[in-house]
């Protein structure tokens, strides 16, 4: 695929030219928070920013989600069957994504399609009609690892066009047919502008201090990992609350409720997390994930773990640091599969 | 006796956040007060009648996300 | 503030080696900074661990809650005041606790620290006796920590723990002069109908991780009201009813018993400032009552009180 | 493409009694869409999440056999919300169905061999749709020895009484039907069913077993079997656990980097012997 060159006095031009027919959203300074917001002009974006605090995974799966709706009426012909909701009826950008973010869709991918069964049309619809275009990261923030858990800095998978911040210019690569369709008409880098681009990679992944290593936990059996001693003292201050959950660009659980107001009644999903005491409680009162222990313990194995082993090797974590940065009790997900590789 | 310091504080609470004051009631009526009572569930009802549908607190579900 | 954490490690391994407790219960230096976390220490070892500085901001009566044996908190004011709520209410006996006392220099708010710096990555946070030396990607500024404190801080009125085995350095001032009814319930102030609006744009980036019920002390209910499902009290969607519903109905079952430690806005990943609620309340049990939450063992919870003469005016 | 999280529309046939307590009905449900029902393609021990609309879903273990016709069998025990909703339901009414869902029986893999079915409680309904698939005449000469057993409280909390009765006369299988304790008209088997397994003894040799029920039963039943040689291998259990979409994707049915609604509701014992055991 090409590389091309937007110039930052075009970016007005080019942001114009995305918004056409679609609706761009990108991060945006927010009460002095960054978060995404639909824009229209380059100024409203964010062009310098580490990331947003929040990850934009609700832009395919929305933190509550109507499914399905239904006339609540017994005995209507219509009444009880329940209609799903239509599809997203406009295409959508994500401009200045972070590559971790957009490599977590990927991973979701492997999750929320699987088969003919398995096969989440709320969620496929959404991805299948966003154009992922990326910013490069050229100034990793000291709790992100990246490159650790298979992603990078630079990384493009799941992209459809990375942008690389040259100073005066972005080098815009384009990664699939939907970029190359966006991009195609730029002008041509040059060879200085991919090298410098590989400089700036290569600078990146070298200011990423910290990070997990992998190789025992990926060699060690499930019950080795799961019976360790680690998780008595893991999980001693955590408050099993959801904020490491809800900021997670990968942690996708959720729960579906009926809703009914008067003869109108619909279906919802919301997010739901494994902290959560009532997440696995069955009807009969029996909890097979009782203690704060059980729960604690779910979330690092399931993304270090259990994907990892159901999904080929995927890991279920891209390195974005926000549990780091947000967790009330300083949970720190590096020492904590540091420890399930010691 | 103990309702009534809870009911005080959940009072000016709701208030607080902008419920209307007449959608909360508290009477004392004993079982002996029939008449009281359908006074007092008649006021009430008056009263909300007055104040028309609740604005706050209120869900749609039908509307679009 | 080093000092003092040098005196809380002795503290712990004395206790911790002469067997008197079974663990103490501090704060450890976080991964990230302004970030320290709770921790326990078993071993006299383990002690070393414990640190002390302004970004003490968990309020470790929580973890008292339910666990067996002796135990040691390092107690500020507002933890104290959390360890009297939790021995009045039977929840465990003085005599299990073991309560190292500290005056609190007053914690700081690590995002009124970062709004100073928008966009920046802070790296290094150092603390010296009233300032803090922030460094980050390419700069580095000393802050007044008064200007930085968290705003429940600012008008607390009990600085030093009111129960301690131990104390800690010297007993400091109890307040910092701030007045907590200049700033409480700050909604009183608008006409009716704005007041809904203002409780909207607080609450409007709530997650519901409930990160500040799970940090509350006072928060011990077997299954809290949000997570009963039969009957469901309170949806789970992020429509606006649901999450005001959360909210007010959380502050009210903080009535009588809040202490204002502000351990729930510290917790929350949103930042959101959910003592706007609480301090309605707390205002509210002071003015109707004469209470204060957790000054005193033995004192009687407001809302399990009543007394011939408490206002009626309510009632008709 | 479908959307596997809209339920078919279904009403119901009929509602029956099961058990003296009252506490298990038995519904028939019928598709509305004869489409719906020839896309509703499902084999014994899978299950399907049970919809109504204003209360939600519950996954159910599919009790008929796909060899009775096009109905459904669902036999529900009432619990939460939902099963009391439908409970409380009568024929005619209008829920909706999801599924089939989950892996099934390996019983097209266990041709030729003697099959050993132990069932516990209300955890027969997927077995009934196995016994039922097994002795249809397309099947039944596929298979060695048939044994069936199972164990309630009380003979009035046996299920599906008028069928096991009905297989026990064709002599086409073993059938051992036990109680927990003597009771007034009841001359069948007493004891747990661990130990009337432990009297049945059921050879190892060219056999798997297919158990299903509380997991008090299962604990002490497992023993029994390795006590009489069975291997890992040949065990074979039937999991429940809280489930939500069905189909591998929220999270709460998950143990291990296994989903219990996706890779199972079976498993043998070999994969759960690998597995935490949060069930």
């Amino acid at each position: 695929m090409s590389q091309k060159i937007l110039a930052k006095n075009k970016l007005d031009a080019f942001l114009q030219g995305l918004c056409r027919d679609q609706d761009l959203f990108a991060p945006v300074m927010k009460d002095g928070k960054v978060g995404w917001a639909p824009v229209a002009t380059a100024d409203q974006a964010l062009w310098d920013f580490s990331n947003t605090e929040m990850s934009p995974k609700d832009f395919f799966f929305p933190q509550t989600e109507c499914m399905m709706r239904f006339k609540n009426v017994q005995g209507d012909p219509q009444g009880m069957i329940m209609q799903a909701e239509p599809a997203l009826n406009r295409p959508r950008v994500l401009l200045n994504i972070r590559p971790c973010d957009a490599k977590a869709f990927q991973v979701l991918d492997l999750i929320f399609v699987q088969d003919e069964m398995t096969n989440d049309l709320y969620w496929r619809d959404k991805r299948e009609k966003t154009t992922l275009i990326g910013l490069a990261c050229n100034d990793p923030c000291p709790t992100c690892f990246c490159t650790t858990v298979g992603s990078n800095p630079h990384g493009t998978t799941g992209l459809d066009v990375l942008l690389v911040d040259l100073g005066d210019k972005f080098l815009a690569q384009a990664l699939t047919a939907k970029g190359e369709a966006l991009v195609g008409d730029l002008p041509a880098a040059a060879g200085g502008d991919e090298a410098k681009a590989a400089e700036l990679k290569k600078a990146a992944e070298g200011k990423i201090s910290g990070g997990v290593a992998m190789d025992k936990v990926n060699s060690r059996e499930v019950m080795e990992l799961y019976d360790a001693p680690l998780w008595d003292r893991v999980m001693e201050s955590c408050l099993n609350c959801g904020t490491c959950t809800f900021c997670c660009p990968t942690c996708h659980c959720f729960d579906i409720q009926d809703e009914t107001q008067g003869q109108d009644g619909r279906r919802v999903r919301n997010w739901d997390y494994c902290m959560s005491w009532l997440f696995t409680m069955h009807g009969t009162g029996h909890n097979p994930r009782g203690t704060k222990k059980d729960r604690v313990r779910q979330r690092f194995m399931h993304k270090f773990k259990y994907i990892p082993v159901k999904r080929g090797g995927e890991i279920g974590c891209v390195g974005c640091g926000r549990c780091v940065r947000l967790c009330p009790v300083n949970i720190d997900v590096r020492q904590v599969v540091n420890d399930m590789n010691a | 006796m103990f309702a009534r310091r809870r009911f005080a504080v959940l009072k000016n609470l709701l208030e607080y956040v902008g419920i209307e004051p007449g959608r909360l009631h508290f009477s004392w009526i004993s079982s002996a007060e029939a008449e009281k009572f359908q006074k007092t569930v008649a006021a009430v009802t008056e009263d909300v009648k007055a104040l028309g549908p609740a604005q706050h607190m209120i869900k749609d579900i039908r509307k679009v996300a | 503030m080093e000092a003092i954490a040098q005196k809380i490690r002795e503290a712990a391994k004395r206790l911790l080696s002469e067997g008197k407790v079974d663990v103490v219960i501090g704060y450890a230096k976080g991964t990230v900074p302004m970030r320290e976390y709770p921790y326990f220490a078993y071993t006299p070892e383990e002690a070393e661990n414990l640190t002390w500085s302004s970004f003490c901001c968990n309020n470790l009566a929580l973890y008292t809650i339910r666990r067996p044996g002796r135990m040691a908190v390092v107690a500020q004011g507002c933890v104290s005041r959390n360890l009297v709520n939790l021995i009045n209410e039977n929840q465990f006996k003085r005599d299990d606790l073991y309560v190292i006392g500290v005056n609190s220099p007053g914690m700081v708010d690590r995002r009124k620290v970062q709004a100073l710096f928008p966009g920046k990555t802070i790296t290094e946070v150092i603390e010296e006796p009233e300032h803090l030396l922030v460094k980050g990607q390419g700069f580095e500024e000393r802050l007044e920590r008064k200007k930085v404190f968290r705003s429940n801080c600012l008008t607390c009125v009990q600085r030093n723990p009111v129960i301690s085995d131990e104390m800690i350095g010297e007993v400091g001032p109890e307040g910092h002069g701030g007045n907590i009814d200049k700033v409480a319930a700050p909604w009183e102030k608008l006409v009716p109908a704005e007041r809904w609006t203002e409780m909207q744009e607080t609450l409007k980036d709530c997650i519901r991780c409930y990160a500040c019920r799970d940090a509350c002390p006072l928060c011990y209910c077997h299954v809290c009201f949000v997570d009963e499902a039969q009957p469901q009290w309170c949806g789970k969607t992020q429509d606006e009813a649901d999450v005001a519903t959360f909210h007010i109905l959380r502050a009210f079952h903080c009535a009588g018993r809040c202490t204002d430690c502000g351990a729930c806005e510290s917790a929350c990943p949103q930042g959101i400032k959910m003592r706007r609620l609480t301090s309605k309340i707390e205002k509210d049990i002071r003015a109707l009552y004469g209470y204060r939450p957790g000054m005193e063992i033995g004192a009687q919870p407001p809302m399990s009180l009543f007394k011939p003469n408490d206002p009626q005016d309510f009632i008709k | 493409m479908r959307n596997t999280y809209v339920p078919y529309p279904v009403s119901i046939k009929e509602v029956r009694v099961e058990t003296e307590d009252k506490q298990l009905k038995s519904f028939w449900l019928q598709f509305l869409n004869s489409e719906d029902a020839s896309a509703f393609n499902y084999t014994p021990g899978q299950f399907a999440e049970l919809s109504i609309s204003g209360y939600g879903e519950i996954p159910i273990g599919i009790a008929s056999s796909p060899t009775e016709g096009r109905d459904l069998l669902f036999t529900v025990n009432k619990v939460g919300s939902v099963s009391s909703r439908l409970h409380n339901m009568k024929a005619g009414d209008i829920m909706g169905v999801r599924g089939p869902l989950g892996n099934s029986y390996p019983l097209r893999a266990a041709k030729g061999k003697n099959i050993v079915i132990v069932a516990g409680g209300f955890a027969v309904t997927t077995l009934r749709s196995t016994m039922n698939w097994l002795l249809h005449p397309d099947h039944r000469g596929d298979y060695g020895e048939i044994t069936f057993i199972y164990g309630a409280r009380t003979p009035g909390m046996l299920l599906y009484t008028q069928e096991w009765t009905a297989w026990q006369n064709s002599g086409q299988a073993k059938v051992c039907v036990t109680v927990d304790r003597e009771a007034p008209g009841w001359s069948g088997l007493v004891g747990f069913v661990p130990t009337v397994t432990g009297d049945v003894a059921p050879k190892p040799d060219n056999a798997i077993a297919l158990i299903c029920g509380p997991p008090i039963m299962i604990k002490f039943t497992q023993p029994v079997f390795d006590k009489l040689g069975w291997q890992s291998d040949q065990i074979i259990m039937s999991l429940e656990n809280r489930m939500k979409c069905g189909i591998g994707i929220c999270g709460r049915c998950n143990v291990g980097p296994e989903y219990v609604c996706k890779d199972g509701p079976v498993f043998t014992k070999t994969q759960l012997d690998k597995l935490p055991r949060e069930y």
